[in-house]
């Protein structure tokens, strides 16, 4: 009973923190940019209104089954990532498990971008899976290290873990580098600049979502909220000890994304070679550094 | 559902596909398109396709009395209006034997040193948003908008003046504004090492725009480029200069040149010639209380003005390069033929079909922006 | 031109919200409540149809920064809700602005930006643009003046928030509901070869947004082409325009 | 305005050519009238000896009453600091030229745009496919035969100046009553 209950809130939880995220997003942004920014509720009335279009346009069952899989892939990573009070099945999953599943949105969206046969989709697309592997790289690295740092690849573990140990035997102590690495990866995994390119407006107009509308465009918003959330809560479960209870955990989240979205508004967006030659130069370099003091240790 | 109601067309070969990059597109600067044929990322051909804000101002100008085209001139180029009412004034002017006042004159030089920086600041703004750094446009926007509040209280109006008429200006400029572009003119120069911060030293920036678009000077000149895209080729023509008109010579200001000739090096030169532009500023500024007198020239009745016969090409350095009047009067009272030649229909056709072919697909937006082209000038 | 004359309204015909009055409490409650959220984000089609464009970077940018009230812009036609005509539409941008304005998802709104949109303005003797652009696309709202100031375009905006809260910004019905007689204007704009990738008719038939004037004789030279896209195009069949032809 | 004489350098440059007239206009700029067949190898020469490498414009004008059309190529010397425009005439039937294409490249647009505009084809111009007007159906729309208001009266309707409810306004004495000539219909 207490697992349904689970499975149900899990989700919920990672939508209204999402929520909150991309308001943050957007407010810091506005911030940044000298403005006011948009009102509280603005993230609801965008997702709500795009839901309530009344027409749509589908192309096909592809386009409507990839939506479910994108979304579906990242409510299935909520489930598996534990939270203050909310475990979910994350005792029978691990990091690994989790990093398949945050692989199947981004091919779920492929698959739907796939049929739309827009030309500039397709192109995001593919540029949308490269940067995929560019990321990715690093981003396992960085898992390896950490795992072989806990001695184990249980998520509930590692949070036990850190929370005995108090600040001290936080990842971000007790392996840096590999933290600052992580944090490099998962910038690129939010698709922020100078990462951009598979939205990039000014070059290939959205890419991926050039022909999303309706609620497809909503899917689009939703899954905004569960990555900006699944990213920050596993950086957080990762490194930042994760939280006993949700007052000192959301803050932790929320300064993970901070940062990236603070930092992203100053870059512009690299190219999708120079993005591949980044990601496997800097972030990847200094996570096998940090693997290689984690495995001497 | 009835089948979509189009007709099926001829495909390129399936290694090859095109493009239509705009003109609903975001990396279109204005309303106009590119028609693209790439190879995987690469541009094998392209196609410049114009026409969308065609508005026939050749025509319509020749049904208009002479006064009243000086509605019409400055909406031929939206971003950067000034040039066109003082080069159509001082085309005017030459046909009909204007002299326009030395105070007149001043003001002039006023107005179009503000609305070259205003052009450039959109352009930077415009340029760093084709390479997603958003955060550049808002402020440079911002910051245009400062002079459009000054273009605001001299004209009452903040993009359309019609201000410029032949044989002068409309009205005196408003007491105490001098002091208040002084104050905006400041204000830009204590902002603008956050742009530098942000665009010209930033990493990212030069990773893009570095070697993007390059043309050699030799090109440039076959192609017929003029203004800030060729100086950044390092030839230092500026017909503030060469051709100088108004009170261009009485001013003291450098012309800045780069060599690399790529999309960072045309915008090093904008950069550089703000600087230019705020040096002439300033000097106006302190020059103008001084010199007095009339600010038009009296004109005839210009609901019956018929303005001799014959033929002037009046040309000006807008922010974007040479830009030309070529008026031809009958006699009478509408003028016979205008015929305007805008430096993008150089920029945004040729040199864009030939800077593309061979670029990339990323960098279509960056050459269209670094170009500065302007569709309604192609279009007119 | 062709023969087809153009069919002008006598009086634009008002558009009630479809069966308001049959639904339940539930759905009632529903659709205020999307209509609320309708209001309160607007994402605004990025294209520059014309001059207007100048002050509309101003508009959401830091000084009067409209996404405080929800207004941001949008890249494709597909994910905005408001095309913004901002000013003059040459000939050749009302093809494309059709074709956008068709792409968009419903509930879309109309604004014309600056006097060239409601009686051609500065341009109202020239050959290349267009007069009144209620004609071709159903508009929402115009701003009056050349060049409406980032203010006027805030209030063009606050005004349509408030028709939308109230359910009353139903111009786009409009399209479905009198199609054929905007089809005509268009067509005897364009020639009677014109048509669209975008099927209104079957569009109208699926939402159930038809009404009387949405067939008509002009929309049967449209199920004559579409009957042609099946087989070969006959002889007869009006070829397209050189220039409009693709890429060798 | 002051009335310059005819720079010395262009005068030995083309004192050569037989039928040209030189005048000087204002500021830097000179008129120079020749003949159409001499208008190439004009050009070659002041590119070749003086250094006019750019071109500015090409500008077209429509004579109906000598029924022909006026070309006017605006060149301008980066070592002269000089303006010089050529004014050649065409009779408008058949309304043909010769491109200058091979000596200056930024002729192919103004070609095209003259071509698309006025009418007057150019041999040898790379490209004269429609640039702007490429839905149009109509005469070129610069010729002064082109009556741009005739078409748009014929083609697009005015917006309705006085509306039902002005009407009705009207009938209780109010709004303006114009029914004379300066109503819009």
């Amino acid at each position: 009973m207490t697992l349904l209950a689970d499975l149900i809130l899990m989700p919920l939880v990672a939508f209204v923190v999402g929520l909150l995220l991309v308001l943050m997003a957007r407010r810091v942004r506005a911030k940044i940019e000298r403005r006011v920014g948009p009102p509280f509720l603005q993230p609801v009335y965008d997702i709500v209104k795009l839901y309530a279009k009344k027409t749509q346009v589908s192309h096909g069952v592809m386009h409507d089954l990839a939506i479910m899989m994108l979304l579906g892939g990242f409510i299935t990573a909520e489930i598996f990532l534990p939270v203050p009070g909310l475990d979910g099945l994350a005792e029978h999953g691990d990091l690994i498990t989790l990093v398949y599943i945050m692989m199947v949105p981004m091919l779920g969206l492929a698959l739907g971008v796939g049929s739309c046969a827009n030309p500039n989709g397709s192109i995001g697309i593919s540029r949308a899976l490269t940067a995929m592997l560019a990321y990715d790289v690093p981003y396992v690295v960085v898992i390896v290290g950490a795992c072989i740092s806990y001695g184990t690849t249980n998520l509930i573990d590692i949070v036990q873990i850190q929370q005995q140990g108090g600040p001290a035997t936080w990842g971000a102590a007790t392996m840096p580098i590999l933290a600052f690495a992580g944090l490099l990866a998962t910038h690129g995994m939010l698709g922020k600049e100078p990462f951009e390119i598979y939205i990039a407006p000014a070059e290939i107009a959205t890419g991926p979502m050039t022909e999303m509308s309706g609620k497809y465009m909503g899917a689009l918003f939703v899954m905004q909220c569960f990555q900006l959330y699944t990213v920050g809560v596993l950086y957080t479960t990762m490194f930042l000890g994760g939280g006993e209870n949700w007052l000192f955990f959301l803050p932790k989240v929320f300064a993970v994304i901070f940062i990236s979205v603070a930092v992203t508004n100053v870059y512009g967006r690299y190219k999708t070679d120079d993005v591949i030659r980044w990601m496997w130069k800097w972030p990847t370099g200094i996570a096998l550094v940090g693997l290689a003091l984690v495995m001497v240790r | 559902m009835r089948p979509q109601n189009y007709r099926p067309v001829a495909h390129p070969p399936s290694h090859e596909y095109e493009l239509y990059f705009g003109p609903n597109h975001p990396g279109i600067e204005g309303n106009y398109a590119i028609r693209v044929r790439l190879k995987g990322d690469v541009i094998q051909e392209a196609i410049a396709d114009g026409g969308y804000l065609h508005r026939g101002f050749e025509k319509i100008m020749e049904s208009r009395l002479w006064i009243q085209n000086v509605a019409l001139v400055p909406r031929i180029c939206v971003p950067d209006p000034v040039p066109m009412e003082d080069s159509y004034a001082r085309s005017v002017e030459a046909l009909g034997g204007l002299e326009v006042p030395e105070r007149a004159q001043w003001i002039r030089v006023l107005m179009l040193e503000v609305s070259r920086i205003c052009a450039h600041l959109f352009t930077f703004g415009g340029n760093a948003a084709t390479i997603g750094l958003y955060t550049n446009m808002f402020w440079g926007v911002s910051m245009r908008d400062l002079f459009l509040d000054i273009f605001e209280e001299i004209t009452g109006a903040r993009i359309y003046h019609m201000y410029i008429t032949p044989g002068g200006v409309r009205r005196d400029l408003p007491p105490g504004i001098l002091d208040k572009l002084s104050a905006v003119i400041d204000e830009l120069e204590r902002r603008a090492p956050e742009f530098d911060d942000l665009f010209f030293d930033s990493t990212v920036v030069m990773n893009r725009a570095a070697g993007c678009g390059t043309m050699t000077q030799e090109q440039a000149l076959s192609w017929g480029v003029t203004g800030p895209n060729l100086r950044a080729c390092g030839l230092p023509f500026d017909l503030r200069r060469d051709d100088p008109y108004l009170v261009y010579p009485e001013l003291d200001f450098d012309i800045p040149t780069e060599t690399a000739g790529d999309a960072l090096a045309r915008m090093r030169v904008r950069k550089a010639e703000v600087q230019q532009s705020i040096r002439i500023l300033r000097q106006v500024i302190a020059r103008l209380p001084s010199v007095k007198g009339p600010i038009r020239c009296p004109l005839p009745n210009p609901l019956a003005w018929n303005v001799p016969a014959g033929e002037a090409y009046a040309r000006a350095e807008s922010s974007k390069g040479e830009l030309g009047f070529f008026v031809v009067s009958n006699g009478g009272d509408k003028p016979w033929r205008v015929h305007v030649r805008g430096p993008s229909q150089m920029h945004a056709v040729q040199v864009l079909e030939n800077l593309l072919t061979g670029a990339r697909i990323e960098d279509i937006a960056q050459i269209m922006f670094s170009l500065d082209a302007c569709p309604p000038e192609v279009d007119r | 031109m062709s023969d087809t004359t153009p069919v002008i309204p006598d009086q634009p015909e008002v558009c009630r919200t479809v069966d308001a009055e049959e639904r339940g409490v539930w759905r009632r409650v529903m659709d205020r409540f999307a209509d609320h959220c309708r209001a309160r984000s607007l994402f605004v089609l990025h294209y520059c149809t014309g001059c207007g464009a100048i002050e509309l970077p101003p508009t959401i940018t830091s000084r009067f920064d409209m996404e405080r009230v929800g207004v941001s812009p949008m890249v494709t036609p597909r994910q905005a809700d408001i095309l913004l005509i901002t000013g003059y539409l040459s000939v050749k941008t009302l093809k494309r602005v059709i074709l956008s304005y068709e792409q968009m998802q419903s509930p879309k709104y109309v604004l014309g930006f600056g006097s060239c949109t409601i009686n051609g303005g500065m341009y109202w003797n020239s050959y290349a643009t267009v007069k009144r652009l209620d004609q071709y696309i159903p508009a929402d709202g115009f701003i009056a003046g050349c060049m409406p100031r980032p203010e006027a375009v805030q209030q063009v905006f606050l005004d349509l928030m408030k028709k939308i809260d109230a359910g009353q910004a139903n111009a786009w019905q409009d399209y479905y509901l009198n199609y054929d007689r905007y089809l005509g204007n268009q067509m005897a704009l364009f020639g009677e070869e014109w048509h669209t990738p975008v099927d209104v008719i079957a569009e109208a038939e699926h939402y159930g947004y038809v009404g009387d004037g949405t067939r008509g004789r002009f929309t049967e030279i449209l199920d004559r082409h579409a009957a042609y896209a099946l087989r070969d195009a006959p002889e007869d069949y009006p070829e397209r325009g050189a220039n409009e032809r693709l890429l060798p | 305005m002051k009335q310059a004489q005819v720079p010395a350098v262009l005068e030995s440059v083309l004192h050569e050519i037989p039928g040209i007239q030189i005048t000087p206009k204002e500021g830097s700029r000179v008129r120079v009238d020749v003949a159409p067949g001499a208008l190439p190898a004009i050009l070659e020469l002041l590119k070749g000896q003086l250094g006019f490498m750019h071109l500015s414009a090409i500008s077209c004008i429509d004579w109906p009453q000598t029924d022909e059309f006026e070309l006017v190529y605006t060149v301008w010397s980066h070592e002269q600091k000089m303006t010089v425009s050529a004014h050649v005439t065409i009779p408008r039937d058949p309304g043909e030229y010769v491109s200058v294409y091979d000596i200056h490249t930024p002729a192919g647009f103004f070609e095209r745009d003259i071509h698309e505009m006025f009418g007057v084809r150019f041999d040898g111009s790379p490209n004269l496919r429609k640039f702007i007007l490429t839905s149009w159906n109509g005469p070129p729309p610069m010729l002064k035969s082109f009556d741009t208001l005739a078409y748009v009266e014929e083609t697009f309707q005015w917006v309705d100046y006085r509306p039902e409810w002005l009407r009705d306004i009207e009938a209780k004495g109010g709004g303006i009553d114009s029914e004379g000539e300066g109503a819009p219909s």
